[in-house]
């Protein structure tokens, strides 16, 4: 199966303050991560661990300071012409920011087809409209009057505008209802089917990414620490780390919470050396502390741990 | 507590507001009409001198012999361009220098803020006053005093604004679709980040008036003869016990041109607060 | 103190140094660019060219503009601030003379223009809504567009000249001449430069008293005096202090205005006289003066604000 | 006011001024102000009367002219000694003498000294290249001042900041630029005078705070109003100077274009209304000018030709002139001061009806005067006074300045005023000022409008007043009622 | 023992000189060691609900009627730990000063206890950390401060607005963890608002479901959420996937909540609901959450 776009040991430091001095602190860390065409990739991690760094990098907001992203196989420049940057688009977080509040959804709409005739935009304007599930009233509606699911269905169809092949979706339904990310979930399904769109979909919500990926990554303190298809991945996590966190996800069985007390993750600043994730790792041996851990795979998932698969349930 | 109670007040007050923008409407309108309403050539002098208000001078005429009202009339031309050119000139440095810096940042921000920050700790007034001593009086110089040192403040207001729309999301979406550093800036930076200074723009445009009239006071003013309030006030205020109406008339134009200016950005700045 | 603090602190005591040199290179300008030629203002209008440009090499006006950066730094480095040109005397001794009247004023106007803006933003804060509140925001837009020399002549020939409670001008010999002279133009500066007080002090008190912290603090049972004071004052107080300094800057231009109208033998008054003049020396020594007034003013006004907000950093 | 009413002693006065004086070196005077407060303190050889139409003793008590031997002998007072008791004696004055020769600025009115003599110590002899009629009226000028020999043994500076003499009054306190308090002299010659203990004046710029401390008598009178203000000032308590020795006029650059040309400068002469002109910038309170020299100086016989006016007529000189239509003419006008600006406007207004393009432009006083200095400018508007009484003060003046700033030779004038000079009788002197009455007539150096008057506020306490036309008065004779 | 009992709460906002009954008869009761969870939609009045009980309404909304007896003290943890700490306060110092308010301690004892509430709350190092400004601290870190706050004031019933909706999965699970273990150990009772069924599945004894304002769904938790009797409740556990329900589509809730200026008396989720029918347009008040008894203002309750 060829790739549609690859990160290949991508690296995106910030400076940042550290007392009196400034450092360099590397949020993503030489992380390899492919997407085929068509397919659904979820990207979960905590907090603070380089999801959104890493997506920003992919759709090119970010310039890697090392490694590089590949779009069908050939690297990207650092600064990517417009039309290479329309072929990667992002819906984001926020849907009180992503929009222009002072432009009309027609307006927002048109911005990107500037180059077609009058009559054209107005035709694909309603064409994009009608594909996210809107009707033309909202044609001239500003995005304060639209409710959060509305507008993150309006920035979903100005990224559409200009036929993108693959969309990062930064935690795109976190700030909405349950009911309406859902329908909003829904609607970017269909959208995959309908245009084969590749979608890496950046949650912290294991079970959101459950239901909607085709495979799931897992990051932790800037590195790619599993991958792998997504039923395979909840049913079998081959790292310490994916399986605190769905332990720690509530679920509707148990009453019980999950096992322990994980504590906060190290600052980027003061890596722990060896296994990122062994100081808080409820399976941590000597070795953890010293190497790094290998990567490990088995058929199409992969797992970075010295004990990949064996640590059992403590 | 029911919502009447609460809503009255509310009410009650929105006549001052709509007043004020019924004032400044109107002087606006005086102002483009003046050669039209001016019952006299606002330059004509004669021996008429200080004549106390009558049907022939509504106002009364001044120390030339000159028709009060017709002068206040020219006066309105020259008060609402020096206004709109002593704080839209400052305005359009800054937004430029301020937006630049902000949305680009780098080194270029570095200096503009450096420069900034050098600039805002300096005795602006003081050196509005030492800058037209410099130049001389005169209509160049006040600008060129105002604009030399009212960029500062814009650039500061645009700045910020501009480096807070600027991690909004809708403005890496634009550059995502395609549009140019600068198309972005323009067409998504810019009209948002305007508000503040728009709003600081009116109450500018009244201490601008202000100032004139404070350099007029000194003596300092526009060329001698321009029909100009700030200088109308400073030259009627030796007669402010025998013939106060002199002083009186300019001054109230004065104060409702700049409060009414003021009064829109104040409609401004409630109407986000109520948000 | 922490790191971020720390760092303000050096920060903002360095950068006084280049805003220092700006502000003697623009005062050291200032006489270049100024009309009128300081050898005529002391050869007096009979004297010939040639004793004037005698007057001028006396003076070393002939000399490169940096040799008399120069000469004008290393004399001050001495607290020389150098001799008025019209009278000979030293500038110190006119500005000692005069600065008590200034002080005076300032003191006057601040407390004045603090007395008379704090009810307001009180009431403009605590009640915004209230018919007071809002005939007192109206009359705070007229107040702050009445230029303050109308006001001042208005309050000398009504209320002092018709009633002879108060002198209508002058400075006082005595201790309580002088505070009785202070009266109309205190009243005065502070009525000019309380409508900003007024407003901005609203403004940041509103934003503290709906503050969730102060919310908080009301839900633990917090009230009174104790509230106040360590979550209210301590809050509002940073703004406040930026504010005053705001202000005390505002009335120093005010005292320009007041001084000349009120016949009162201050600096600003002396520095109108100097520049009418062309006394030179005088003119720069002022500005220096009320430049580093000024600067001074708001170098302590920041470092009070990082004393009191622990969230400052460079 | 009148010198009647019982002799008072003692009491207090505060005068107001708009301006400071100008130090207390001689040698500095500009302001009117300093021209008569100097001499309060140290006193000269002889002063003005008090109509300024003569000079009286002073310090000395009597003086010859010896026209042939080209001499003054002046005899002082016996028993002379200066504020802070050292004897005063002819070493002091003859140092004096040579102080004034060698001033950077009013050098020049006193040129006609070749040296001083001290037979006896109360004798001074002033040697002159001739026989100067002019020299001894001078030295009644408030810049003629006796200080200490070697100034008392300080440096000129030092000495000037506090200064000693043998005046009716030593300075109590100074502020520059705020108030001069001057004290009773004990040691003045004369024990009758001065009436007062304290005279105080402040400088007050504002004339509405002026006028304002005035009327609620937290001063007793005002130097010197703007004619302005005339209407604020009860009927009573005004008090006029008419006429004045004050002239003002257009000056005109005549070294360059379009001022050189005599057709423009009679142009802009016939275009002034002079009528009209005192009317509208002074109220009525001036006389139109009918002459180049003012009336209220001792021995001004006016021009005997007239200062004509007419529209007509001068759009015909104008078009006769060099003067390009349309091209602008800068008039330059004092910025401070709203009644300036005001004659400026009505000075631009008349001459733009006869086709000049006149651009109006303020300036601060200092700058205009180095501007005309430097001759560079068109037309500027502005007053001279003389600071004593002679005619050849305001000549001296338009000498020294090259017939105020026109760049025009000054031959003839320059000639009329050694005439002056050494004339020795009425007829004489009005010859030589008719001389250059006729010349400035004709040769338009400036372009003379008005003699305005000038306007004292003085409230009912104050006796004694005596106002010289150009405006000094003795304030050793000032009582407080 | 009944620790806090509310009474037909009615809130009012004002919008656009319009009054907004935004809060109608809102009434539960809480005892101790209980947890009463409420559920609802985003807007349907949860956060208000708690601060009326509180009596820390935001500014423009009134409380109209209805009653708040609280036996012990109350406390409120708020969604944004940020803003809910003084900035300007080393955070030990603010805890200081609530125990010396509510228990007139010295100085040092109020600081003994603030390092106290911070061991228990599982800050570590606590003492380090009670120097600590709240910019210093991380989200999970503020949050649990904002607790032990809370705890200080030693309230009766805690009221917790989605206390953990800023937070990490892993976080979360610790702070419920924490809440749970203060609940067990005091005998604290607790209201616990959220939008996350499943958060509320794991840690309430009862449940109340709002919507638009009203309860209309009250019972036992497994009961509520297992065997829900109104077609909202069902069709709210359903939008919301959990890790061990069906793969597939996701299920929304059709449409949106109405607006409070259309709020009605009728049911106001019929707009919404597949159930609809006639008589759903007659007066439909909502329903008390006080007992341990199942109910529900739907009137086809018995048939779902
Ligand atoms: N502009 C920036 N400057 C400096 N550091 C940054 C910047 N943006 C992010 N970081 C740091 O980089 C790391 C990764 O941040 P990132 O936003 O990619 O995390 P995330 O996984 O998306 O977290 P979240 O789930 O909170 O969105 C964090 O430690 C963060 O503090
Ligand atoms: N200060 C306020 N001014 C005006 N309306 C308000 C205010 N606070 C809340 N409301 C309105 O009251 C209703 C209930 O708000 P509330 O905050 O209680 O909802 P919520 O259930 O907590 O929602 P969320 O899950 O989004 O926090 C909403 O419709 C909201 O628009
Ligand atoms: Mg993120
Ligand atoms: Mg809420």
């Amino acid at each position: 199966m060829s790739e549609l776009v690859r990160a290949e040991q991508l690296t995106v430091a910030y400076a940042v303050q550290d007392g009196l001095f400034r450092r360099r602190i590397r949020a993503v860390d030489g992380v390899e991560l492919g997407l085929a065409r068509g397919e659904i990739l979820g990207l979960v991690g905590e907090s603070g661990c380089g999801k959104s760094t890493l997506g920003r990098a992919i759709v090119g907001l970010t310039l890697p300071s090392a490694g590089r992203v590949l779009l069908d196989g050939v690297p990207v420049p650092r600064r990517r012409p417009p039309g290479m940057r329309r072929r990667v688009q992002m819906i984001y977080q926020d849907p009180g920011s992503s929009l222009d509040p002072l432009r009309t959804v027609a307006q927002t709409l048109a911005e990107p087809l500037r180059k077609h005739s009058a009559d054209q935009v107005a035709h694909r304007t309603r064409e994009l409209l009608e594909m996210v599930g809107l009707g033309e009233e909202h044609l001239r509606a500003r995005p304060r009057e639209l409710s959060g699911g509305q507008r993150q269905r309006i920035a979903i169809a100005r990224a559409l505008a200009v036929a993108p092949d693959v969309l990062v979706a930064d935690e795109a339904v976190a700030s909405l209802d349950a009911s309406v990310a859902g329908a909003v979930l829904n609607l970017l399904c269909e959208l995959r089917e309908r245009l084969n769109l590749t979608v890496l979909f950046i949650s912290h919500d294991l079970a959101v990414v459950r239901r909607l990926c085709d495979r799931v990554a897992v990051m932790y303190l800037g590195r790619v620490v599993e991958e792998g298809p997504a039923a395979e991945v909840f049913a079998h996590p081959g790292h310490p780390y994916t399986r605190v966190l769905l332990d720690a996800v509530p679920s509707a069985d148990r009453r019980r919470l999950g096992a322990r007390a994980l504590g906060e993750p190290p600052s980027p600043l003061h890596l722990p050396p060896g296994c990122r994730f062994h100081p808080r790792c409820p399976a941590a041996a000597t070795r953890c502390g010293t190497a790094a851990p290998p990567e490990v795979r088995r058929d199409g998932h992969r797992v970075a741990c010295h004990f990949a698969w064996q640590a059992q349930e403590v | 507590m029911t919502a009447a109670v609460t809503a009255a007040p509310r009410r009650g007050f929105a006549w001052i507001r709509w007043s004020a923008a019924g004032l400044l409407a109107l002087v606006i309108l005086a102002a483009v009409l003046a050669p039209l309403l001016a019952t006299a050539d606002p330059a004509q002098q004669t021996l008429d001198q200080l004549r106390p208000p009558s049907a022939a001078h509504p106002l009364g005429t001044d120390a030339l012999g000159r028709d009060v009202l017709s002068r206040l009339l020219f006066a309105l031309r020259t008060d609402l361009l020096l206004m709109a050119f002593a704080a839209g000139l400052p305005m359009l440095v800054g937004t430029v220098i301020g937006a630049v810096a902000g949305y680009y940042g780098g080194l270029l921000d570095v200096a503009v803020r450096w420069v900034a920050d050098i600039f805002q700790a300096l005795p602006v007034y003081v050196l509005l006053i030492a800058f037209v001593f410099v130049l001389g009086p005169g209509t160049p110089s006040l600008l060129v005093a105002f604009g030399a040192l009212g960029w500062v403040v814009y650039a500061r207001l645009i700045r910020t604004e501009v480096r807070r729309v600027r991690e909004r999301d809708y403005i890496s979406a634009g550059y995502l679709l395609g549009l140019s550093h600068t198309a972005v800036l323009v067409r998504h930076v810019l009209p948002n980040a305007l508000r503040q200074s728009l709003v600081y723009l009116t109450t500018d445009m009244g201490m601008a008036l202000q100032g004139i009239a404070v350099l007029s006071f000194f003596g300092l003013g526009v060329e001698p003869g321009t029909p100009e309030l700030g200088a109308m006030v400073s030259e009627a205020q030796v007669f402010l016990r025998s013939h106060w109406w002199l002083a009186a008339f300019p001054g109230l134009v004065i104060v409702i041109l700049g409060s009414s200016v003021a009064a829109l950005g104040d409609r401004w700045t409630e109407r986000e607060e109520a948000v | 103190m922490s790191a971020g603090r720390l760092r303000f602190v050096a920060g903002r005591l360095i950068q006084v140094v280049p805003v220092l040199a700006a502000l003697l290179l623009i005062v050291v300008l200032l006489q270049q660019l100024m009309p009128g030629d300081p050898g005529r203002v002391i050869a007096g209008p009979r004297a010939s060219a040639e004793q004037v440009a005698q007057v001028r090499r006396d003076l070393g006006l002939d000399q490169p503009m940096l040799v008399q950066f120069w000469t004008y730094v290393t004399h001050l480095a001495n607290g020389d601030l150098g001799r008025s040109n019209r009278t000979g005397i030293p500038i110190s001794t006119i500005v000692g003379d005069r600065a008590g009247a200034t002080t005076w004023l300032l003191i006057g106007g601040l407390l004045v223009s603090t007395a008379l803006a704090a009810p307001a933003a009180l009431l403009m804060a605590l009640r915004p809504r209230s018919a007071a509140a809002r005939l007192c925001a109206r009359s705070l837009t007229i107040l702050v567009n009445c230029p303050p020399f109308w006001i001042g002549l208005m309050l000398a020939s009504l209320l002092a000249l018709r009633t002879g409670w108060l002198p209508v001008g002058g400075f006082g010999e005595s201790f309580g001449e002088r505070l009785r002279s202070m009266v109309l133009p205190s009243l005065t500066i502070a009525l000019a430069a309380m409508p900003l007080l007024a407003r901005s002090g609203a403004a940041s008190l509103r934003q503290v008293l709906v503050a969730d912290h102060v919310t908080t603090a009301r839900s633990l049972g917090l009230s009174g005096w104790p509230l106040v004071r360590r979550h209210l004052l301590r809050n509002a107080l940073p703004p406040a202090v930026t504010l005053l300094a705001v202000q005390a800057a505002a009335l120093l231009f005010g005292a320009v205005v007041v001084e000349q109208t009120f016949g009162l033998p201050g600096l600003g008054a002396e520095m109108v006289n100097a520049a009418g003049q062309r006394d030179f020396p005088m003119v720069q020594a002022l500005t220096l003066i009320f430049g580093t007034a000024i600067i001074a003013i708001n170098l302590l006004a920041d470092l009070m604000v990082a004393l009191l907000d622990p969230r400052t950093t460079w | 006011s009148d010198s009647g009413g019982p002799a008072t002693r003692g009491g207090s006065l505060t005068i107001l001024r708009a301006a400071d004086i100008d130090g207390w070196d001689p040698d500095k005077a500009i302001q009117l102000a300093t021209f008569q407060t100097l001499p309060q303190v140290m006193e000269g050889l002889v002063r003005p009367s008090a109509d300024g139409n003569s000079i009286q003793p002073a310090l000395a008590e009597k003086w010859k002219l010896d026209a042939k031997a080209k001499t003054i002998t002046f005899t002082l007072r016996p028993g002379l000694a200066f504020s802070d008791g050292r004897p005063l004696t002819s070493e002091d004055a003859a140092f004096s003498v040579g102080l004034w020769r060698k001033g950077l600025s009013m050098g020049s009115l006193y040129a006609a000294i070749t040296g001083t003599a001290t037979p006896d110590d109360r004798t001074l002899v002033i040697k002159m290249k001739k026989a100067s009629t002019f020299t001894l009226t001078w030295l009644s000028n408030g810049s003629s001042v006796i200080v200490p020999k070697d100034f008392g043994g300080m440096s000129r500076k030092d000495f000037f900041a506090k200064p000693i003499g043998a005046g009716p009054f030593v300075v109590g306190s100074y502020q520059p630029g705020q108030r001069l308090v001057l004290e009773r002299n004990r040691r003045y010659y004369d024990p009758a005078r001065p009436k007062l203990d304290h005279l105080t004046y402040e400088v007050v710029a504002d004339p509405n705070q002026q006028m304002l401390r005035y009327q609620s008598r937290q001063a007793d009178a005002i130097e010197a109003v703007p004619l302005d203000l005339a209407g604020q000032i009860p009927e009573g308590e005004r008090v006029l100077v008419h006429p004045s020795a004050t002239i003002h006029g257009i000056f005109v650059n005549a070294a360059k274009q379009p001022g050189n040309d005599i057709h423009f400068r009679r142009a802009v002469s016939l275009a002034i209304d002079r009528g009209r002109y005192t009317q509208a910038v002074f109220g009525g309170l001036a006389a139109p000018a009918t002459g180049g020299l003012p009336p209220g100086v001792q021995g001004s016989v006016g021009c005997g030709c007239t200062y004509e006016t007419g529209v007509e007529k001068a759009k015909a000189e104008l078009a006769k002139s060099s003067y390009q239509p349309g091209t602008k003419v800068e008039l330059v006008v004092d910025a401070t001061t709203p009644s300036s600006t005001r004659a400026g406007e009505t000075a631009a207004a008349q001459l733009r009806a006869i086709g000049i393009d006149v651009d109006l432009q303020k300036l601060e006083v200092q700058v205009l005067v180095d501007r005309q200095a430097k001759g560079a400018y068109d037309l500027s508007l502005g007053e001279v006074g003389s600071v004593s009484p002679t005619v050849g003060d305001i000549f001296g003046l338009i000498v020294a300045t090259g017939g105020l700033y026109s760049g025009l030779p000054m031959k003839t004038i320059s000639d009329a005023f050694d005439r002056l000079e050494v004339a020795q009788t009425d007829q004489e002197r009005a010859a030589a000022v008719r001389i250059a009455e006729t010349w400035i007539h004709d040769n338009l150096p400036y372009i003379p409008t008005a003699f305005p008057d000038r306007l004292f506020a003085v409230s009912p306490k104050v006796k004694g007043l005596h106002i010289t036309p150009f405006l000094s008065y003795p304030a050793d004779l000032l009582q407080a009622a | 023992m009944t620790l806090l009992q509310v009474d037909e709460l009615r809130v009012a906002i004002h919008r656009r000189e319009k009054a907004l009954l935004v809060l109608d008869g809102v009434s539960f009761a809480v005892s101790a060691g209980q947890c009463l969870g409420i559920v609802g939609e985003s807007g349907c009045g949860k956060s208000l609900t708690l601060r009326a009980t509180m009596g820390l309404l935001p500014r423009g909304a009134v409380r109209t009627g209805g009653e708040v007896r609280a036996g012990r003290g109350l406390a409120m943890v708020f969604q944004d730990s940020h803003a809910s700490l003084d900035p300007t306060m080393r955070v030990g110092s603010f805890i200081a000063d609530v125990v010396r308010r509510r228990r007139g301690a010295s100085r040092a004892a109020g600081r003994r206890r603030a390092v106290e509430l911070l061991a228990a709350v599982g800050v570590p190092d606590p003492d380090l950390r009670s120097r600590a400004y709240p910019h210093e601290l991380s989200g999970g870190m503020r949050q649990r401060v904002a607790i032990a706050l809370a705890l200080a004031t030693d309230p009766g019933v805690l009221l917790c607005d989605e206390p953990t909706t800023a937070l990490d999965v892993t976080l979360q699970a610790e702070i419920l963890r924490l809440l749970g273990k203060a609940r067990a150990e005091r005998g604290l009772g607790m209201v616990l608002v959220s939008h996350d069924v499943a958060v509320i599945r794991q840690v309430a004894d009862v449940v109340a479901v709002m919507y638009a304002g009203q309860i209309i769904e009250a019972g036992p938790a497994p009961e509520v959420l297992g065997r829900p009797r109104h077609p909202y409740t069902r069709a709210l556990i359903e939008a919301v996937p959990t890790l061990d329900g069906p793969a597939g589509r996701f299920r929304p809730i059709p449409g949106a909540p109405p607006d409070p200026a259309n709020y009605t008396s009728a049911c106001r989720f019929s707009p919404r609901c597949g159930h609809r029918e006639a008589a759903c347009q007659g007066v439909v008040p909502g329903i008390p959450a006080l007992h341990a008894r199942h109910r529900s203002s739907c009137i086809h309750e018995e048939a779902i």
